[in-house]
């Protein structure tokens, strides 16, 4: 590739957001500022899928990651009062252990996947396919099922949530 | 009748089964007759059989046993002249000794056991030498011990006699290992182990030596064990812990004598196994003498008799060595006499002394005890080797074939002539100090002195009239020689390779007659002298003693050193064995397991150390290394 | 059907008993051993009878589908040999229960439940044709009386019945590996399922590859290794026959160990004709190190109780070695005539020791030979039925144990003449210990302690009795087992297959 | 036009094993507990956005459907995880995760 | 599917039983739902084909090569012919094997409600228990009969999720507190390389469809299969995590002990059938089948190493729950294995083990459960005497316990029979080994139990009181274990049909 093109550039642009502010999210004192960060890589990843054609996916994912998920957990964070530095820090060696083993698990994986760089494209590219219909389509006839049964899931997430979030009568 | 010939051991199997089971509830008058008359009505069969044989062989068989592979072993019984002569020496010396016991053993409270044990004594021996395979054989050598045992340590309140009938048991049985593994040795040799199967085929493939020698010497093993020969003879003198009618039936006239019958039995095994043959020989003829040094210092009148014993049964094997069966048979029955008699007559002594059987504390016995005096002086000639006793005769001949015996026959000999001088002394020493002198017991025995009652007497009259008169059956240069005519159908194969035939009377043997008979004519002399003359009495500290005399005492040390190098040892293996090798080793290395694994356990179990940063600290390493290992 | 009713009259007794309750339990279960003794006296006949008229007979065995997606039957036969292993254990069975009623037991009916079971599973191992059939009754033998020696056993029971009870088990999965191994070689007929038959096992053993043999070999003689046991597999032994209550022990001993080697003769040997020529030598040895081993163990022994397990060890090793010792191709049934033998009467002399244990324990309160002596004072009957006992044990000839040992011996000269020079050695060393504990138990002056020994009871006399005169009886006429057994030791013989490695 | 016939998908690849790292690193890392389930949501979207590369790559708009659910359960999961951190907080006033290790060994 | 809907049917109306007020009647409706829940389940036995999952086209077919050595006989399904069983959307298929252990979970539970009758009687919200359970089952319905990535990714979250809640529902213990933290979190994580495994494949076959991922691997040489290969490491973390195996474990004991026991009972018997059975699904079929070479020694290697922690923990625990969790994590062990045999027998192996280890594990529970609410304890020690004290427990308890051990004459035997089986026929010799080994230390472990019961003296004489619903749950384990013992062919002839390992590949 000898151009560089705008698209590789936007590539670029979110990728390193994304990292920069996952590797904050990591390592920020506080929860707050995590939180933030990691809203922070949920853009930089909707970014990514705009440019992947996947819109309608990335404005679920805005509205879902960071609207109502991170949401949840800034709300936790604020009503357990946690937004200063609360954090043990155990001895050093076990935060160096868990940098090289999570930093070792990277490498591995990227270096796994190398050789997948080979694989080209097997059918000429739709552009359409992350529109909301064809989504739609696929989500009520192909995945009818999957779908149903996600709301046992979220029926028994939400008693569960309920379950255990209430106080205790005795 | 012979057919018949299967009720001879039944008798005094049913003699010990009516007494073993209602003994208790019998008088013990009724307990003698029983026992004495089975044996008795055995000796009568006997008597018929052996008037009724004119040298035949015939098989009686009772029935099946057990039959496996090759292997058809009955309950039959071989009836030739060897077993017969043998069985005439067990039932009637057995008879006779029955008779003495009820005398003896008169006021025991175990009077009916005794007899019972005795009943069953003579069975097995009939079962032994009657046995017509080898199994049934080696069915009365096992049962003989067993009897044994139980007679050695009939006395079983105390401990040392159950140490002597252990010990009696357990050297026999080293034998019997002997015996066993020759025996199988002839059944994969010769397919079979009925006699005359066996015979026929060692005769029929005698060039096959080497097993033949090892067999040979097998065999030769159970017959030290049983026979007392070097170098298991120490239970022997141990055994007299037992009444002496036992002494004199078993330990003397009968059981120990099996290992002879078993070598003459398979004389054709022997003939063709020169190297067994001659280990016999020189077995022999080493226990003759060094049995004999041992008497020479002995002052328990039961161990004086049991060497020579020893003694006497190496002459025995001296003779069955070097191939004279005869020789070695006729002084199985001389030596029955004669020593049955002696024992008998040690008894009697002993009765009279309330139980002392040291001679130093005896003496001058003669006018108390005639009758005892009188036989005992019999059989001590007869023993000592002078003409025309008995015991001249038969040891003659043995010493006759073996002068001639090649090689080494001439050394033989002369231990032979040692031994016999030796034998002379130590029966005279005993003869001397047990009867003449004065009385060195207490007052108390002295006052109980007394002659036995006709019950004892009486056998030992008959006895001693068979020790005088026993030898005529075999007197060389007359042109029958009885005893040899009678058994040469037992030995005729074994002569093939073999001659067995008596010496004729020549210049030779009458030089060797004469000098055996100066020789021990010298050694009475000598006897006498020392302690009838000079009334020497043996000390009674052995610091005096002189050296030599003191090891000679203590037997050479022979059973400290079994003792010391293999009883002690055995032992403490054992013990270091189960108290190191099973519990400190075997067994710790499979607890060690069990605590290996709760080690581990305990080790391992703080892996889960409760901290999810670890647990997914794990895990992570786990994914990085499959992922390393499996795709790199 | 008669052999399926070997196997379920005992059952059906034991579920009775579980539902009986009170003093009365003990008779029941005598009584059904005894209806047991007498089924089991019938199956003789009925294979005496089919032996001499050489025509099977279809009541001794049974063969239907168990489990049908495994090829396995419940195929049960008896033929001489499993009959006589089944004999002996109809006979002791009975005389086990009577020798416990001198005895108090917590929850009787749940002891002699237990008891019967184990004969059923015993009886099954006897008398199984299908290897997972066999395995299956190997296992439940195990059950009942790891339960009875934990439940009515003596100090630190728990520990010890569970070293044993892990021990064995470490063993029979050895086996289980190795038959499953064997299963899956076998030919997949019709049904497109491999079996568990024994002929089809063997076949499919001789099929192998040496490597495979030996691994097959392996597994299956650890389990019977460790049954018997030999060393250096034997360290659970002494301790539970120590602890264990003297029925269970009697069980263990008497009938147990024999799985063991009856294990070898059935399962083993014909199994894998290369293997065997290429290990057969070792375990040769390691069953004559056992002999010798366990002899010397028993010397050093202070406690009678263990004197005679490790006694038991010494027996089980000759005849393990003479099993062993058999070359395929020789026609040598000697060894495994004497095995068989050996094995009945080493079951009947054992189960008398450890009662002659027992009685004394239950009058002196102690195993310990150095606090007894004189017994044969006061109890004079005893003493001679001891004798005999002991003489058997020491293969005496005219007792049960003499024809066996002889036989044994023989059939080892016939694999090696210093074999044979060192198995024999059991001869002197078995008189050795047993005349030691015999004199120091029994003779000497009575002690204090001794001179109360009781009479024995009328229960205690008969069990002794019986087994005394079977010592006699069987010294004296061996022929009917030999007679039951010839044929099919003689097939077992020629069936063993010839290689040269 | 998508990315995806610019970039090669080995980039997207990459980019989302880096992400995915990251998350595992963050949980390895840190102690706090919400954190902690914040850096397995990271996970969750690395994933999410390798499947919407492929799903350009393949053509094939399952993936994308596919992504919804994940989100769905990443939602129900931090709604239960939430109360379940909630329910310790209100016990132990803690949601350090060095303090919940009473069960062990 | 009917039985999903049934089961989610039940669920909800167990959540509105506490709206309506018709809590006393909920108890009875479980039972009879759940007994109908069986019968739809067998109604879809069809006995016309037996093999393992006819949409992902039967077991794999083994051959033996000369060196005697079984592989897969890489055959190409032709896909014309496939799905003969009852497929729904291409996302569920119920066959022969999903009905079995379908019914197997079934029963299970039901059995677990008639343990757990009483045991939330404290707690307000006892039927938020029963939903929450009932949707566990749910999840883990779907697990047995997924044809799809999607249904594999959901059925393991609606089985975890309700157990996470579940784990925590004693609310003021700390303990349970932290199992429900320790479970979640963890269990999110593997979630997380389940994710990343599962959307590798897709990368590489472009599809979540698990037949056309077995065409593609079938199809494709092995050189193409980086995206397979990490996908597979990645989708094992999280389906081994779900099983409990090493070194993925660590959850299993301290979540075990921590949870309310009726809970744990719950999740070493359900959850853990439903996480073999997915794993079987992928790696029995012909999806993983053609890199057998591949996976094969990483479970293997799992495989022993599971024996090994697991049994050498379970053997230093006095805590009998703890001691029953690490025991789990070995019968995982034993579940992999036949795994690892990849044999015509593994799919049966699988099969009977989960039903035998069901159902002695539900008695175990049982029997814990009374004696922690008697005794107030859990620790082997508060079984002490039990043998004496209530003999019905303590005879449960070991048939139970012989069960667990594999001890015949009890289904237990014939579980790791089958297992032996399998590997043996798979040629892993050294893990039937490792295998002989685990079942000697668990034997050892197990029987602490039983000498605590029989031998050692209880410290007090309190009898022991059982009710009678406990009684009877009691008796009925303990007869399905005897004659599952004796009887193995009453699972096993309806069951799988086993291909002919020495033959060819079956192709319907």
């Amino acid at each position: 590739m000898e151009h560089i093109t705008v698209t590789q550039i936007m590539f670029g642009v979110l990728s390193f957001v994304a990292i920069l502010s996952a590797v904050l999210v990591i390592f920020s004192k506080n929860p707050v500022f995590s939180v933030l960060y990691l809203i922070v890589t949920f853009f930089a990843i909707a970014g990514h899928y705009i440019l992947l054609n996947a819109q309608f996916l990335a404005v679920v994912h805005v509205i879902v990651y960071a609207g109502a998920i991170m949401v949840l957990f800034l709300f936790v964070i604020m009503m357990l009062n946690l937004n200063k530095e609360t954090e043990t820090h155990k001895a050093a060696w076990i935060q160096i252990a868990a940098v090289i083993a999570g930093g070792i698990m990277m490498v591995t994986l990227v270096g796994a996947l190398k050789g997948a760089d080979h694989m080209t494209l097997v059918q000429p590219n739709d552009v359409n396919i992350g529109l909301v219909n064809r989504l739609g389509t696929v989500l009520f006839t192909d995945f009818l099922i999957p779908f149903e049964l996600s709301s046992v899931l979220f029926l028994a997430a939400m008693v569960g949530a309920v379950m255990l979030g209430k106080k205790s009568i005795h | 009748m012979i057919q018949l010939a299967w009720l001879i051991p039944i008798l005094p199997l049913i003699g010990f089964l009516i007494i073993a089971f209602a003994g208790k509830k019998l008088s013990n008058s009724l307990v003698s007759i029983i026992g004495c008359g089975s044996i008795l009505a055995a000796f009568a069969m006997t008597l018929g059989i052996f008037f009724q044989l004119h040298g035949s062989t015939q098989t009686v068989k009772l029935l099946e046993w057990f039959s496996v592979g090759r292997m058809h072993i009955d309950f039959s019984f071989l009836i030739d002249p060897l077993s017969v002569l043998f069985m005439l020496v067990i039932t009637g010396i057995g008879f006779l000794i029955h008779v003495y016991s009820t005398g003896y053993m008169k006021g025991d409270e175990k009077y009916d056991r005794f007899f019972a044990y005795l009943n069953l004594f003579v069975f097995f021996m009939l079962l032994l030498v009657m046995g017509s395979n080898y199994i049934v054989m080696f069915v009365g050598w096992e049962g003989v011990g067993l009897c044994s045992y139980l007679l050695i340590g009939f006395w079983f309140k105390n401990t040392e006699y159950n140490n002597a009938a252990k010990k009696a048991f357990i050297v026999n049985r080293i034998g019997d290992l002997g015996f066993l593994l020759g025996m199988i040795l002839i059944y994969i040799t010769c397919n079979s182990l009925n006699f005359d199967t066996v015979f026929s085929n060692v005769h029929a493939n005698a060039s096959n030596k080497e097993v033949y020698n090892l067999i040979g010497i097998l065999l030769f093993i159970g017959a030290c064990g049983k026979s007392a020969q070097i170098p298991l003879y120490t239970w022997l003198p141990d055994a007299m812990a037992g009444p002496t009618p036992v002494s004199a039936l078993i330990h003397a006239a009968t059981m120990v004598t099996a290992g002879v019958y078993m070598i003459a039995r398979s004389s054709v095994i022997f003939v063709n196994a020169p190297i067994a043959s001659e280990v016999v020989a020189l077995v022999g003829v080493l226990t003759a003498v060094f049995a004999a040094t041992i008497g020479l210092f002995q002052n328990d009148i039961k161990k004086v008799l049991a060497y020579s014993t020893v003694s006497q049964l190496g002459y025995m094997f001296l003779g069955l060595g070097v191939g004279a069966f005869t020789g070695g048979v006729f002084h199985v029955m001389t030596h029955a006499f004669f020593k049955a008699l002696l024992f008998l007559g040690a008894g009697s002594v002993i009765h009279a002394m309330s139980g002392e059987q040291d001679i130093r504390k005896m003496g001058g016995l003669k006018k108390s005890l005639p009758i005892t005096h009188l036989t005992f002086l019999i059989a001590t000639i007869a023993i000592s080797g002078i003409p025309p006793f008995s015991g001249f005769f038969s040891k003659d001949e043995i010493l006759a074939h073996v002068y001639e015996h090649d090689g080494t026959g001439k050394i033989y000999w002369i231990l032979g002539i040692i031994g016999s001088i030796m034998t002379a002394f130590y029966m005279f020493r005993l003869y001397f100090l047990t009867f003449h002198g004065s009385f060195r017991g207490t007052s108390d025995q002295k006052h109980h002195l007394h002659e036995s009652p006709k019950s004892m007497t009486m056998p030992l009259v008959i006895l001693a009239v068979l020790a005088a008169i026993g030898g005529i059956v075999g007197i060389p240069n007359v042109n029958q020689h009885l005893l040899h005519d009678f058994l040469k159908p037992a030995f005729e194969s074994a002569s093939a390779w073999i001659d067995d035939a008596p010496k004729h009377f020549d210049m030779d043997e009458a030089r060797l007659m004469i000098i055996a008979v100066l020789a021990a004519s010298a050694a009475i002399y000598v006897a006498w002298y020392v302690y009838k003359k000079n009334n020497m009495v043996p000390k009674n500290t052995e610091t005096d003693l002189p050296k030599f005399q003191k090891i000679i005492y203590h037997k050479y040390y022979v059973d400290e050193f079994y003792n010391a190098v293999i009883r002690k040892p055995l032992d403490w293996l054992s013990d270091f064995g189960y108290k190191f090798v099973e519990l400190k080793f075997v067994d710790a290395f499979v607890n060690g397991v069990g605590t290996a694994v709760k080690w581990t356990g305990s080790v391992v179990r703080y892996a889960q150390s409760g901290n999810i940063g670890f647990y997914m600290f794990a895990m992570t390493i786990a994914v990085i290394i499959m992922l390393l290992v499996k795709l790199f | 059907m008669i052999t399926a009713s070997l196997i379920g009259l005992p059952l059906v007794f034991a579920l009775l008993l579980l539902f009986t309750k009170g003093e009365g339990v003990k008779r029941i279960a005598l009584a059904a051993s005894i209806i047991e003794f007498a089924v089991c006296v019938v199956a003789f006949y009925l294979l005496h009878k089919s032996q001499t008229l050489n025509h099977p007979d279809e009541r001794l065995w049974m063969n239907v589908v168990w489990i049908n997606s495994l090829g396995v039957n419940f195929n049960i036969a008896l033929d001489g040999i499993s009959m006589v292993m089944v004999l002996l254990t109809c006979f002791l069975v009975p005389l086990i229960i009577l020798s416990s009623f001198g005895k108090k037991y917590e929850n009787p009916s749940l002891f002699y439940a237990l008891i019967l079971f184990m004969q059923m599973a015993l009886i099954g191992v006897f008398v199984a044709q299908d290897g997972f059939l066999f395995y299956v009754f190997w296992e439940l033998a195990l059950i009942p009386i790891y339960f009875i020696c934990l439940m009515w056993g003596g100090e630190n029971r728990g520990q010890i019945t569970f070293k044993f009870f892990v021990y064995t088990l470490a063993g029979s999965l050895f086996m289980l590996a190795a038959l499953i191994y064997l299963y899956l070689n076998t030919s997949i007929g019709e049904t497109g399922i491999h079996t568990f038959n024994l002929q089809a096992l063997i076949e499919a053993g001789h099929n192998m590859g040496a490597t495979e043999q030996s691994f097959v070999f392996w597994g299956l003689l650890l389990a019977f290794a460790i049954k018997m046991p030999i060393f250096p597999f034997h360290t659970w032994q002494p301790d539970t026959y120590h602890t264990a209550p003297t029925q269970g022990t009697m069980m263990l001993s008497g009938i147990m160990l024999k799985m063991g080697t009856f294990g070898l003769l059935r399962w083993l040997l014909p199994m894998t004709p290369l293997a065997l020529e290429e290990w057969g030598p070792t375990v040769v040895v390691l069953s004559i190190i056992s002999i010798i081993y366990a002899s010397f163990m028993a010397i050093a022994q202070k406690d009678f109780k263990r004197l005679i397990a490790y006694s038991s060890i010494a027996h089980v090793g000759l005849i393990a070695a003479g099993i062993m010792a058999i070359r395929p191709g020789e026609n040598s049934v000697e060894g495994i005539t004497g095995s068989l033998v050996q094995m009945f009467s080493h079951g009947i002399n054992v189960v008398g020791l450890f009662f002659i244990a027992d009685i004394i324990f239950s009058r002196m309160g102690t195993f310990e030979m150095a606090k007894l002596g004189g017994i044969r004072n006061v109890a004079p009957k005893f003493t001679s039925l001891f004798l005999i006992i002991m003489m058997g044990a020491v293969a005496l000839p005219l007792t049960n144990g003499f024809v066996g040992e002889f036989l044994l011996i023989n059939g080892i000269y016939q694999y090696g003449a210093i074999a044979a020079g060192f198995a024999g050695l059991t001869i002197i060393l078995g008189a050795v210990y047993m005349l030691r504990g015999f004199q120091s138990i029994m003779l000497g002056e009575v002690k204090s302690d001794t001179s109360s020994f009781t009479a024995l009871t009328s229960s205690e006399t008969i069990v002794l009795v019986v087994i005394a005169s079977a010592v006699i009886f069987f010294g004296v006429y061996p022929k009917p087992i030999l007679d039951i057994i010839h044929t099919d030791v003689q097939q077992l013989v020629n069936s063993l297959k010839v290689v040269h490695l | 036009m998508s990315a995806i016939q610019i970039i090669p998908i080995g980039w997207y690849v990459t980019l989302s094993a880096v992400l995915f790292g990251l998350g595992v690193l963050g949980v390895l890392f840190r102690r706090n507990a919400i954190i902690m389930l914040m850096c397995v949501e990271l996970m969750l979207n690395a994933v999410n956005l390798l499947l919407v590369a492929f799903s350009a790559q393949h053509s094939d708009p399952n993936a994308q459907v596919f992504v919804f659910f994940i989100m769905a359960v990443a939602a129900a999961e931090v709604a239960v995880g939430l109360a379940i951190l909630m329910m310790i907080y209100r016990n132990s006033k803690t949601t350090d995760i060095d303090f919940l290790n009473k069960l062990k060994h | 599917m009917k039985v999903i809907l049934l089961l989610s049917g039940l669920g909800i109306l167990a959540l509105l039983a506490e709206l309506f007020r018709f809590k006393k009647l909920l108890y009875p409706i479980m039972i009879i739902g759940l007994l109908g829940a069986i019968a739809v389940a067998a109604s879809y036995w069809t006995y016309d084909d037996g093999s393992l999952s006819p949409y992902l086209n039967g077991m794999v077919g083994m051959v033996k090569t000369a060196d005697g050595h079984f592989v897969s006989n890489h055959i190409i399904p032709n896909a014309a012919e496939l799905g003969s069983g009852h497929t729904f959307f291409q996302m569920l298929e119920f066959g022969p094997s999903s009905v079995m252990i379908s019914i197997i979970m079934l029963s299970t539970t039901l059995l677990w409600f008639f343990m757990a009758k009483g045991f939330f009687s404290d707690e307000n919200n006892s039927t938020d228990h029963y939903a929450m359970v009932l949707f566990a089952l749910t999840g883990a319905i779907i697990l047995t009969c997924y044809t799809n990535m999607t249904m594999l990714f959901l059925g393991i979250e609606i089985l975890s999720i309700p157990l996470y809640v579940l784990a925590g529902s004693r609310k003021s213990s700390a303990s349970s507190n932290e199992a429900a933290f320790k479970y979640f979190l963890m269990g999110s994580f593997a979630s997380g390389f389940l994710l990343f495994g599962i959307t590798l494949i897709y990368g590489a076959t472009a599809s979540f469809d698990l037949k056309t991922i077995a065409l593609f691997i079938n199809s494709h040489a092995d050189g193409s299969h980086t995206f397979i290969y990490t996908g597979i490491i990645m989708m094992l973390v999280g389906l081994l995590f779900k099983i409990g195996a090493a070194p993925f474990h660590f959850w299993a004991p301290d979540v075990y002990e921590g949870s309310p026991t009726v809970v744990t009972a719950f999740m070493s018997t359900v959850v853990k059938t439903a996480a073999i059975v997915a794993i079987m699904r992928l790696f029995l079929t012909m999806v993983f089948a053609g890199v057998d070479t591949f996976w094969v020694p990483i479970i293997g290697v799992c495989t022993g190493l599971t024996f090994f922690v697991g049994n050498i923990t379970a053997a230093v625990q006095t805590n009998v729950k703890r001691m029953l969790a690490y025991s789990s994590i070995s019968h995982a062990g034993f579940l992999l294995l036949a795994v690892v045999a990849f044999s015509g027998f593994s799919a049966k192996a699988i099969i009977f083990y989960t039903a035998a280890y069901s159902v002695g594990s539900i008695a175990a529970f049982t029997v814990l459960i009374n004696i922690m609410q008697q005794t107030g304890g859990d620790l082997i020690e508060n079984f002490n005497g039990l043998g004496k004290k209530n003999p019905l427990l303590a005879v449960v308890m070991t048939i139970a316990l012989f069960s667990l051990a594999g001890i015949p004459p009890t289904a237990g035997f014939f579980a790791k029979y089958y297992v032996f089986n399998a590997a043996l026929s798979g040629g892993h010799y050294w893990l039937v080994v490792f295998g002989i080994l685990a079942s000697l230390i668990g034997v050892y472990y197990y029987f602490r139990i039983i000498i605590a019961m029989y031998f050692k003296k209880a410290n007090n004489d309190n009898p022991i009181i059982v009710s009678g619903l406990h009684k009877a749950l009691l008796f009925v384990t303990a007869v399905i274990i005897i004659v599952l013992g004796l009887m193995p062919d009453l699972i096993l002839e309806i069951g799988v049909n086993v291909p002919n390992p020495d033959g060819v590949v079956q192709i319907n």
